[in-house]
């Protein structure tokens, strides 16, 4: 099924689903609660992840006495819209539900939280959702797929929640206009295929990959900070945290990085991955080779968050090259 | 209900912590607003230590040592002067009430001056009002995503 | 991810040196806690975290029981709390020590330190299930006397025919009428043999190190001996990722890996 | 006359020759146009992919704790110079094991604010003097230096090193006249516009992923203050005052060692003005203990002495003096 709504009808879209949810658009460096204006040039610098993995997830909340019993809390059943989300990072939150299903924290964000996803209509230099062998028009992860084209949008409902998001003014769309759809995704994907060095990386022995010597002189420039790991769609380690101010205490679950020393230090101060190189080398083995050979694809979606911003300078793609060409 | 402000007071075990206690015995009178914790030098206490006494709700931190020249170690509090003039400017940078943070020199007999410095501390401190925006706050529901405000 | 309360009716300090102390729990709810020798559980101090602690109880034993040394935050946090007080429990955790298919083999258990307790689990666990096992043998080591764990039941054990424990110090102490050396070459002089044997090992790496190649020689093939690993690790569910070692993780896939598995995984332990 | 660029491969090409190390820390190019990397070089070949960085966001100066016992070759415009002296005086390294390619630094440019001008930009040429020309698909432009400049570099006080062991013959950028210009901006607001500032440009902006503090090459600890758990300073959740906590201590732990590189601020992804909390401290040790970071190796470190006239006019004590109170 596909809707057509016209673009001046953007803004009525938008207080439809106000008056649903709490309704989020994205900003320059994150997505914000909507308030009467809305771009959608480039991606957040942060990705929806932060509203389903939080960068504060309270789990107890306790009084620091002995015997007293912690209140178990969960996140507000409130339902949210996160409206112009990438293909990318809606397809990152699928990766992750593979392994956070059972987490009764990720599923009841998931649960509350509609989608409604911005086809990109140029392919960007910086990202490459493509070669990571994802469709953006297949529209996995969302909830709703809209496609901006003169003075046009066309809606495409993926889920049972997505069709309950499309507006009254819509209109069915007609036979042109979904030709026209069909026609901007298949050009979108014409001469993009996955990139090889991944399939070759399926059948690569993790231990020549792990041993490899290439490691030493990529992982130099790194400096080890978070950024990549914190900006990243897909990337979900977490650490738990005892927070007590006077009487008062909070465990909550905050998002943690590979890259940090105390990542794997043990309390006796014992740390198996003690040196940069290591912390390195497991960030790109756990989203190249680990979650590769467990899932069968790859724990990235190409969005190049993680390029750009790196201060060092380090291309994902060098990396995935060296490790495709043991 | 008056505001009666919290002080967290970091002394030197020289000076301060004996003037603390000539003020005491002395029978000087001054607010009861004050909780004293017994450093060996005014130079022992580092931002760390003044910052999470006010994220723990302190609505003032005052760090007393000895006078310069008169210090136990020779030279601690000198040091320490340095410091906490690089403190004081930061905080006055950031915007975030330099007035909650006081250093001073007191000597082991100066114990009505430790009293006049607690009580026009105190009085400084309630013009102020509580600490509100140094404070850590626990909150139960923590979407962080949106800061305190939200 | 969220604890069930437990409250602590005994605490037992078991070393000389105060830094290992034995908790019993009995769990506050009414969910049966059923586990296996060689699992794990994570036990929580609110307002100072939590930390996985290997099971040194039997599973038919009443109590829970968790023998801990002192080293972190919360183990510190533990050790300052008092009997009757109730702590957070979540468990169980790991896939323990694949015991059933142990049935009719000698078993040959090697500890070094505090590394013992989960082994003391399996152990009760084979001795009440003697029939099923061919010879049980242990080998025991602590740098001193008063350094080895739960010092009445290795009395008891000692005694028994069915049973042979062997125990060691590093350094001859006055009083001392045991063997004396490493876990290593004690292993080596006594050589239990390697075949239709298995072997469970628990100890501090500089031991494993040493004992892994002499259990080699033994004859015990790689898929016949047992480790248990510890890392550090936040959730226990496999998803916090702090545990991996390679694409396992320790929490999930483990905490007990065979030797041909670990060759097969980078050293990140 | 020598480019620039063939000045730098030249120098680099003479202290391998003369084994004057046994490599250099330089930069060499990266996968796209905004992204330079710093490389250890220790080989004829590689001395060929050394550049002149455009962007050069970071002090190389970071990575000598990387190649600890190592004689090293660095290419030193006044920040790295002055962070290596800071490393010497702090017992970090010796004088003898680097060796400091002086370098008259033209500056660095700003690439967010090259993006934020021309969004598509595909080549920059510099002459790493005054011009610029950049290309985009459309067109070709000419641009002046100064406008792209990075804040630090434009407000530096010290293009020139003052420290080196030869220095390369050519033009630097002149150091500025008013090196404070944006401290003093901040400064001259209200105490509440002060605290807005920092709440809002700080606070609820800044995700902790510590890129700041790897960043700096004087952040050189083992252990960060941060990481610490008994007592634990700090919590590790975006808790605004925790997040307001870390950036003061991380400002005030490097009061008076600060070289003003710039490299904090250049790797933030968020681009936050870290750089200015450090700067204003610069500036308060400059007028208070007539004290700069790294410009001598003789001078003792500015914490590490003291004057009996050191300003004490903060001193509650004397404050009620004046006020006749005591």
């Amino acid at each position: 099924m596909l809707y057509v709504l016209g673009r001046e009808k953007l803004d009525n879209w938008l207080a439809f689903l106000e008056k649903k949810a709490r309704l989020f658009v994205p900003g320059k460096e994150k997505f914000e609660p909507y308030q009467g204006n809305i771009t959608f040039e480039s991606k957040p610098l942060l990705s929806p992840k932060e509203f389903f993995l939080p960068p504060r997830e309270p789990m107890l909340s306790f009084e620091v006495t002995p015997g007293a019993f912690p209140e178990k809390l969960s996140p507000s059943p409130d339902e949210r819209i996160i409206f112009g989300v990438r293909a990318c990072d809606a397809y990152a939150l699928t990766l992750i539900k593979k392994v956070y299903q059972e987490d009764v924290f990720f599923s009841l964000r998931y649960k509350n939280t509609s989608l409604i996803g911005k086809a990109c209509l140029a392919e960007s230099t910086d990202c490459f959702c493509w070669a990571m062998g994802i469709d953006p028009f297949s529209g996995s992860g969302l909830d709703l797929l809209f496609l901006e084209k003169d003075e046009k949008l066309l809606l495409k409902p993926i889920t049972e929640k997505g069709k309950t998001l499309v507006p009254v003014e819509a209109k069915e769309a007609l036979p042109e206009d979904k030709a026209l759809f069909n026609e901007i995704a298949k050009n979108f994907l014409k001469n993009k295929n996955p990139s090889p060095s991944l399939l070759r990386l399926k059948e690569k022995d993790l231990m020549t990959i792990y041993n490899a010597s290439f490691w030493e002189k990529l992982s130099f420039a790194c400096l080890n900070c978070g950024i990549c790991t914190f900006l990243c769609p897909t990337c979900y380690c977490f650490d738990v945290h005892d927070e007590v101010v006077g009487e008062k205490g909070l465990r909550i679950r905050v998002p943690d990085s590979c890259m940090f020393l105390l990542y794997t230090q043990h309390a006796s101060g014992h740390n198996p991955r003690r040196s940069p190189l290591a912390r390195f080398r497991n960030r790109f083995m756990h989203k190249f080779k680990y979650f590769l050979d467990e899932y069968g694809e790859p724990l990235c979606v190409g969005c190049g968050r993680c390029n750009t911003n790196c201060p060092a300078g380090i291309n994902l793609w060098e990396i995935i090259q060296a490790m495709g060409e043991v | 209900m008056t505001f009666e402000p919290k002080i967290i007071a970091f002394l030197c075990n020289w000076c301060s912590y004996a003037g603390a206690d000539l003020a005491g015995v002395s029978r000087r009178a001054y607010p009861p607003s004050i909780r004293i914790v017994r450093v060996p030098c005014s130079s022992r206490v580092s931002p760390a230590m003044i910052f999470d006494a006010l994220k723990s709700g302190a609505d003032g931190v005052l760090v007393a040592g000895c006078h310069p020249g008169d210090c136990h170690y020779l030279t601690g509090n000198m040091f320490a002067r340095r410091r906490f003039y690089m403190l004081k400017k930061l905080l006055e940078f950031t915007g975030l009430e330099p007035e909650r943070v006081q250093f001073s020199w007191v000597s082991a007999s100066e114990g009505d001056v430790f009293a006049a410095i607690v009580k026009e501390f105190t009085i400084t401190l309630e013009k102020l009002g509580p600490n509100l925006n140094f404070r850590k706050i626990i909150k139960g529901e923590g979407f962080g995503f949106l800061c305190r405000k939200d | 991810m969220y604890p069930v309360p437990a409250r602590i009716e005994k605490i037992r300090v078991e070393t000389e040196d105060g830094l290992i102390k034995s908790f019993y729990l009995r769990l506050l709810e009414e969910k049966p806690f059923v586990h296996k020798p060689g699992q794990f559980a994570m036990l929580s101090v609110l307002g100072k975290g939590e930390c996985p602690i290997g099971i040194a109880s039997s599973p038919k034993e009443e109590l829970l029981m968790f023998s801990v040394f002192r080293t972190g935050l919360v183990t510190d946090a533990l050790h300052r709390l008092s009997e009757g007080m109730v702590i957070g429990l979540r468990g169980p955790m790991g896939n323990g020590y694949p015991v059933e298919s142990f049935c009719g083999k000698n078993i040959v258990l090697i500890a070094g330190g505090f590394a013992v307790t989960t082994l003391r689990a399996t152990l009760l666990y084979l001795l009440e299930n003697r029939k099923d096992f061919g010879q049980i043998t242990m080998i025991y080591g602590a740098r001193s006397p008063g350094l080895l764990l739960y010092r009445d039941e290795l009395k008891a054990w000692q005694k028994r025919k069915d049973l042979n424990l062997y125990l060691t110090v590093d350094r001859e102490v006055a009083g001392w009428d045991g063997l004396v050396g490493f876990v290593p070459q004690i292993t080596e002089k006594i050589a239990p043999s390697g075949k239709e044997s298995v072997a469970l090992v628990c100890g501090p790496p500089i031991m494993i190190k040493f004992t892994l190649p002499i259990l080699e020689k033994l004859g015990f093939s790689p898929q016949d001996i047992y480790l248990s690993l510890e890392n550090k690790m936040r959730c226990g569910l496999g998803l916090c990722r702090h545990c991996n070692v390679g694409p396992a993780l320790v929490c999930k896939d483990g905490p007990v890996f065979t030797l041909a598995q670990l060759k097969r995984l980078p050293q990140e332990y | 006359m020598a480019s620039f660029a063939e000045k730098i491969k030249e120098a680099a090409k003479n202290v391998l020759k003369e084994g004057l190390a046994s490599g250099i820390l330089a930069y060499t190019k990266g996968q796209d146009i905004f992204c330079e990397r710093i490389t250890f070089v220790s080989t004829k070949d590689e001395i060929s992919k050394i550049i002149w960085p455009s962007f050069g966001g970071l002090n190389p100066a970071n990575y000598l704790k990387k190649l600890k016992g190592k004689k090293l070759a660095l290419f030193a415009p006044g920040c790295v110079a002055r962070a290596v002296v800071v490393l010497i005086k702090e017992g970090q390294i010796k004088r003898e094991d680097v060796f400091l390619i002086g370098v008259p630094c033209p500056g660095m440019l700003d690439p967010k604010k090259l993006k934020n001008s021309f969004p598509q930009i595909i080549a920059i040429e510099d002459d790493f003097k005054e011009n610029l020309t950049i290309k985009t698909p459309s067109t070709s432009k000419n641009l002046k230096r100064i406008d792209f400049l990075r804040d630090t570099c434009l407000y530096c006080k010290y293009p020139l090193p003052e420290t080196y062991n030869i220095l390369l013959p050519a033009e630097g950028k002149r150091p500025a006249k008013d090196p404070y210009a944006l401290v003093e901006q901040i400064e001259g607001l209200d105490i509440s516009l002060r605290s807005k500032w920092f709440w809002d440009q700080f606070l609820s902006r800044c995700i902790r992923c510590y890129a700041c503090r790897n960043a700096c090459p004087l952040c050189y600890c083992d252990f960060c203050f941060v990481d610490e758990t008994r007592p634990a300073w700090i919590g590790k959740s975006r808790d605004p005052i925790d997040v307001a906590l870390y950036h003061l201590v991380r400002a005030y732990h490097l009061a008076g060692r600060c070289v003003e590189c710039g490299a904090c601020q250049a790797a933030c992804p968020f681009d936050i003005p870290v750089a200015l909390l450090t700067k204003k401290l610069g500036k308060e040790a400059l007028h208070a203990f007539g004290y700069e970071a790294g410009l001598s190796l003789e001078e003792p470190l500015l914490f590490n002495t003291f004057h009996e006239n050191d300003p004490e006019d903060f001193i509650f004590t004397h404050k009620l003096k004046e006020q006749g109170k005591i």
